[in-house]
């Protein structure tokens, strides 16, 4: 079984890993790098749980193969929240209380932070077809909306303060 | 017997409940910190992977597992032979009335396979491709047999049956042939033939809905390790821990205190998780091979062999006089089952004119198996199919008479006292008051843009009650941990800590909730039928004020004084006592302090069944805009009021009714279960199964009407459930309106919606 | 034995050249954006032994002008398309193709190569690429070669292309003034679905605003996508007058061969590709400077 | 004496009766009282269904009191999703 050397950087620390060919990142996140925060909600990608963030692009980790990573620039949920302190979505995420399960929350975090990477002032439509690739099943996306459209506020005062 | 209540005593100066504040869990779940079902690995651990039926309906000659066996790295193989044979005993552990051996033989398949993905084995193994190795070397002889997926069909005496020992129930005469008619439902009222020959009006029309999944985006999980002694571990995402302990131990064998569950967080579940497909395969293997067993489905499996909602054929004939008053009621109802007896048409029937006072009525509901995955419980189970023909054709009704569709809800609207369809009479209900509030909407005035057309639909759920444990402790530092066995699917932890925070004048912050195991806290019956915060939310105010209780008699002991000269107020003991005026109040912390030497722990458990669960009311508006040229629906505009009794934490109630019509509107306009002639189901995955994107929806506003429910410490009514029940009516008498075209089969794709605009052009 | 998962090799050349030695190998199968090949990787329905992943061939990643027309790389995502301003000023078309296959997700790696050589049918980036007359630069083992975008899909799964060889880049031609194109497709919810059928128009107006020249490619009512000649000819010399348009629409449906599948009937394809035809076609020419 | 009504699931056993009258004073009186007037329904019920007495619904509930004109409503048990 010939397994590849994949080095890459996740959350900013390098990592390496053994990783058959055929495994995807998403897996190599999950079983051997233990950050279990990235979700498998289809394998396919149809459902977005499994967002992650490649060198600046918003991609589904369960579609890019584990040796694609090598020497790239990899973020995942566990690294939203810098120096224990939340981000701006994810505490705008809490106080509108725009998730329930909770299971579809990292993958959308990681949508919403390439979308204000990206694009600081999205009106609401923008954001709901940027986020359309994250299925969410409880909150009806309302909630969700707000909070992004709240901390996009917020990240625009911090620049401009 | 129970005096009819005054209008509830509401607490005074409430503090906490009613406000909005951070629930104590969100960290975990916005840092990716949470664990659910897939998230938990133990030393040791194999994969369990299952075999399942690739036809829809087969009887199973033999299975050979020995080349799979062989298979290096392969620990186990079980199939329906490695499980006792249980007797057909109902049990009312889960969701509604289940039949123990129908779900043990759904579990995986016993000399018969019914629909296909239906399990006929499992292995275990150290590594995923020697466990996909086995499967593929696992023999099975089939013998193929003609199989049936639409529920006429399966009624019709030519159909193949599924079940040789199925005859019948609630007909007047036992048939002495099987058939795949596992049950008749009946209601009746008065003479409804007589009323409708004497109506003035009368609207008759069939509907049809197909069967859907609930969708959750977590696909099933667990982890089992049986341990030498014969005592089980399992760790797994499901709406109760206590359900999966009880269903464990009846499949297998068990002692029930021989399992331990412990409850992953659940990516979601709206009463697909209210039943096991994994756990009892993951033990069955573990025992076998001596190692713990992790198990977690494809969500092709979830679709292809998890609980989806019937699909269904509902006739309904309206009779009414001039003036809108409805006199008769003749509805009948025939729901897939799927491969074993159990769809929710009882509670169709029960619900489906629940909003209604009718003086002659006659509602029949058919359970039908079918060979399709096994139903489960979805949200309301049962109601929006009923909702979706009783509110078209009173909406068709009102078109007929020229009416406004609020007027003719108003004029036939259940009040305090009304005699409800399913028998009691009401007490303490809401629906007029959400009524008034719907009209009083923006929304309901507003005016209508150009191909634009807006529905309005009303919805009823019973909400339950049952057995709850809570349990309270105070710890040195006068903070508090409540302990429940429910597990928080929408943010009930926070409603727990809040009660309890309530009775104990503390702010949120120091009251931590904790979701514990089955060897942690006393039983409790699952998350679902809308009752965790009624029911759990009981005990957990119960269980608090026995703390209090214990405080102010410990400050009574320290003031030399009687517990009556002892006040709770603000998270501190005040004395009464005009002797001992001196005596400064007591804090919380300070108590706490001391407790040790005033008695011992400050903590209290209480277990109830809690009873007058209060039933919920929700009225649906919703606006439409269809693309003639395409017959595309976009949903424009939608407003929910629903009566909520007391809404402890207004943000996650509002989640309950926005998540609620999110879910009716994707069944109203895209979600089906498609199909092919082999019976296999065409759509397993989220492509081509489409639930609504972020960019399908506008946003959903929700009015929360309360009228506080006395039999709740804090007037709180069940919420999770009512809104999922009008969204299918309220979208289709939108589409309806806006093409002119009554649109009666569901999912209103474009192809049906283009093609009803040619009917009506023809 | 088929190679499992886990006998996979992967291998990333930088040049064409070991590229298309690597591809020549029976069982290699090429990777650029992964968004199809994965699934059907992880759903047992390929089962390569070798991964050719082509995003690190010199030339398969970016848009550059040349010669009065634009370069796309075969692997460049579809995300980078829409960032670039000269390209999406002149084939906007091309580039919504291109922006609506799946999501922001799927945006971030699906390449115009492999939504072609995927060869589905419903493919959204095809019928603007057809409708554009771009044309593929092909390296393979014997060398260079190119041919027309139509050219390269032969059926449902199926391609012209031999063992070896792959798509290196897209070249779109110049454009004349007054010039511009569109896209549209049909799918039931606003996002995230498969095309039941697609229409894209690329057309130039002369002097008075009347059509030069047009062409109409069609997706998802055909084994492959389909350049409709009647089509654009029904647009020629008109200022899409409803009759022209009529025209073109009858034609586009007269071009259809759809299928009965989950997503979509015959009867209802057909008749939404003249829908479609027409919009894209009133869209383009509004973009070309057209008064519609 | 409590005023019973009963569904049609327990016609099987009342020969079609729905509506009489039954001396009890609790729910678990009453379900004794039905197996004696109607033998195998007190079972039936106990198993199969629910309270509802003057509209409010108990389940499992065999203290649950019943007024001298209480109204007892014999409904099929609810689940939930």
């Amino acid at each position: 079984m010939s397994k590849v050397h994949v080095s890459t950087t996740v959350n900013g620390d390098p990592v390496e890993f053994l990783a058959a060919p055929g495994m995807t990142l998403l897996d190599a996140l999950r079983d051997e790098l233990d950050l279990t925060g990235t979700k498998e909600g289809c394998g396919s990608g149809d459902c977005g749980a499994c967002s992650v963030i490649v060198d600046g692009r918003l991609v589904c980790s369960c579609l890019v193969l584990a040796p694609e990573a090598e020497g790239r620039r990899v973020e995942t949920i566990e690294g939203m929240a810098q120096g224990g302190r939340l981000h701006p979505l994810q505490q705008k995420f809490l106080e509108h209380a725009a998730l329930q399960c909770g299971f579809c929350t990292p993958g959308l975090l990681m949508a919403a932070k390439a979308l204000l990477d990206s694009n600081p002032e999205p009106t609401e439509t923008e954001a709901r077809y940027w986020l359309a690739g994250n299925l969410c099943r409880c909150t009806g996306y309302d909630k969700v909306i707000r909070a992004v459209m709240d901390a996009a506020g917020e990240l625009r005062q911090e620049r401009t303060a | 017997m129970s005096e009819t209540l005054e209008k509830p005593a509401v607490l005074p100066a409430l503090t906490v409940v009613g406000t909005r504040p951070i629930r104590p869990d969100g960290a975990d779940k916005v840092t990716g910190r949470a664990a659910y079902g897939a998230d938990f690995t133990m030393p040791g651990q194999l994969v369990g992977k299952i075999l399942r039926s690739p036809h829809a309906h087969a009887r199973i000659v033999s299975i050979d597992t020995s080349k799979a066996r062989a298979v290096p790295g392969v620990k186990a193989v079980v199939t329906g032979a490695d499980f006792p044979d249980l007797a057909s005993e109902v049990h009312e552990g889960g969701e509604s009335a289940s039949n123990l051996r129908d779900l043990a033989n759904n579990v995986i398949a016993r000399g018969k396979a019914l629909y296909e993905g239906h399990a006929i084995a499992a292995v275990a193994a150290t590594r995923a491709e020697a466990a996909d190795e086995a499967l593929a070397r696992i023999k099975v002889t089939y013998e193929v047999l003609p199989h049936v997926t639409d529920v006429l069909e399966a009624m019709s005496p030519s159909a193949p049956v599924l079940h040789d020992h199925l005859f019948t129930e609630g007909l007047e005469a036992r048939p002495e042939k099987p058939s795949n008619v596992a049950k008749r439902h009946r209601l009746a009222r008065g003479d409804v033939a007589a009323a409708l020959q004497a109506a003035e009006v009368v609207v008759e029309r069939r509907y049809t809905t197909q069967a859907v999944h609930q969708g959750y985006l977590e696909p099933h999980a667990c982890v089992a390790a049986w341990g030498q002694d014969g005592r089980c571990d399992v760790w797994s995402s499901s709406q109760g821990q206590f359900m999966v302990r009880t269903y464990c131990a009846k499949i297998l064998g068990l002692e029930i205190a021989d399992i331990r569950v412990t409850p992953a967080e659940i990516g979601g579940g709206f009463g697909g998780k209210t039943t096991v497909y994994l756990e009892p395969l993951a033990l069955a293997l573990s025992r076998q091979a001596g190692h713990p067993v992790k198990m977690v489905m494809s969500r092709e499996e979830v679709f292809r062999a998890t609980g989806p909602t019937s699909g269904g054929v509902i006739e309904v004939k309206l009779g009414a006089a001039r003036d809108g008053r409805i006199t008769a009621a003749q509805v009948e109802m025939s729901f897939q089952a799927g491969a074993f007896p159990g769809s929710p048409v009882g509670a169709a029937t029960m619900t489906s004119l629940a909003c209604y006072d009718i003086e002659n009525f006659l509602v029949t509901g058919w359970d039908v198996v079918t060979n399709t995955p096994k139903v489960a419980a979805y949200r309301a189970p049962g109601a929006p199919i009923a909702a979706f023909a009783v509110e078209s054709a009173v909406d068709e009704l009102a078109q007929t008479l020229g009416l406004d569709p609020m007027d003719i809800r108003e004029r036939n609207a259940v009040v305090d006292g009304t005699k409800a369809s399913y028998g009691p009479v009401y007490q303490n209900i809401g629906y007029r008051e959400t009524l008034a509030a719907a009209r009083e909407s923006e929304h309901w005035k507003a005016p209508l843009g150009p191909n634009q057309g807006r529905g309005l639909a009303v919805g009823f759920w019973f909400n339950i009650g049952g057995e709850s444990t809570a349990a309270v402790h105070i710890a040195e530092d006068g903070s508090a941990l409540v302990v429940s066995g429910n597990p928080d699917i929408g943010g009930s932890r926070a409603s727990m800590a809040m009660m309890a925070a309530e009775v104990l004048g503390l702010p949120i912050e120091r009251v931590r909730p904790i979701v514990a195991d089955t060897a942690s806290i006393g039983y409790s019956m699952l998350t679902g039928g809308s009752r965790t915060t009624f029911a759990t939310g009981m005990a957990v105010v119960q269980a608090a004020e026995k703390v209090v209780q214990t405080l102010r008699e410990r400050a009574a002991k320290l003031w030399e004084t009687t517990v009556e000269q002892v006040e709770w107020k603000g998270a501190q003991a005040v004395c009464l006592d005009p002797a001992k005026a001196d005596k400064k109040p007591l804090t919380l912390e300070a108590l706490a302090a001391q407790a040790g030497r005033t008695g011992g722990p400050i903590s209290a458990q209480v277990s109830l069944n809690a009873q007058g669960a209060g039933p919920g009311f929700g009225v649906h508006i919703c606006d439409v805009e269809v693309d003639r040229e395409t017959g595309q629906v976009s949903v424009v505009r939608y407003t929910a009021a629903q009566d909520v009794g007391r809404a402890i934490h207004p943000s996650y109630v509002e989640g309950q009714v926005q998540g609620g019509v999110a879910q009716g509107v994707g069944w109203a306009l895209n979600e089906a279960y498609i199909f092919d002639g082999d019976g296999r189901m065409e759509n397993p995955g989220f492509l081509d199964y489409r639930m609504p994107v972020a960019s399908d929806l506008p946003m959903i506003d929700a009015v929360l009407v309360e009228v506080p429910n006395p039999r709740h410490p804090f007037g709180a009514k069940g919420v999770g459930e009512v809104p999922i029940v009008p969204p299918l009516a309220a979208v289709a008498n939108a589409v309806s309106r806006a093409i002119g075209v009554r649109m009666a089969d569901l999912p209103l794709s474009p192809p049906a919606v283009l093609a009803a605009l040619d009917d009506a052009a023809a | 034995m088929e190679a499992t998962l886990s006998q996979l090799a992967y291998l990333a050349p930088s040049s064409p050249e070991e590229a298309a030695k690597a591809l020549a190998a029976a069982g290699a199968r090429p990777l650029s954006g992964g968004t199809d090949l994965l699934v059907q990787l992880r759903a047992g329905r390929v089962k390569p032994d070798v991964i050719v992943d082509l995003k690190r061939v010199a030339g398969a990643i970016g848009v550059r002008q040349e010669a009065g027309g634009f370069v796309i790389g075969s692997a460049t995502p579809g995300v980078l398309l829409g960032e670039h301003a000269a390209l999406v000023q002149a084939w906007p078309g091309v580039v919504e193709a291109a922006n609506l296959i799946g999501s922001t997700q799927v945006q971030g790696r699906a390449s115009l190569a492999g939504n072609l050589c995927n060869a589905s049918p419903a493919a959204d980036s095809v019928p603007a690429l057809i409708a554009a007359r771009a044309v593929c630069v092909i390296v393979g083992p014997s060398g260079r070669r190119e041919a027309p975008v139509e050219a390269i899909a032969t059926g449902p799964g199926r391609t012209s292309l031999a063992q070896g060889e792959f798509i290196l880049e897209f070249r779109l031609p110049p454009r004349p003034e007054r010039a511009s194109d569109a896209y549209l497709r049909l799918i039931p919810r606003t996002e995230m679905d498969i095309a039941v059928a697609g229409a894209g128009v690329s057309l130039a107006l002369d002097k008075d605003g009347r059509v030069a020249e047009a062409h109409v490619a069609l997706g998802a009512v055909a084994p492959t996508a389909l350049l409709v000649a009647e089509a654009g000819q029904a647009l020629l010399g008109g200022k899409l007058d409803e009759d022209s348009l009529g025209r073109l629409d009858e034609a586009a449906r007269a071009a259809c061969r759809p299928i009965d599948d989950k997503r979509g009937t015959i009867e209802y394809r057909t008749r939404i590709a003249g829908v479609l035809a027409r919009r894209a076609a009133r869209i383009a020419y509004q973009r070309a400077g057209g008064q519609v | 004496m409590a005023h019973v009504v009963a569904g049609s699931e327990c016609w099987p056993y009342t020969g079609g009766a729905s509506e009489f009258d039954v001396d009890a004073a609790t729910v678990r009186e009453l379900i004794t009282a039905l197996d004696q007037r109607f033998p195998g329904l007190g079972d039936f019920v106990d198993r199969r269904m629910a309270f509802a007495i003057d509209g409010e619904i108990h389940q499992d509930a065999w203290f649950s009191p019943i007024g001298p004109q209480s109204q007892v409503w014999l409904i099929p048990k609810i689940g939930g999703g």
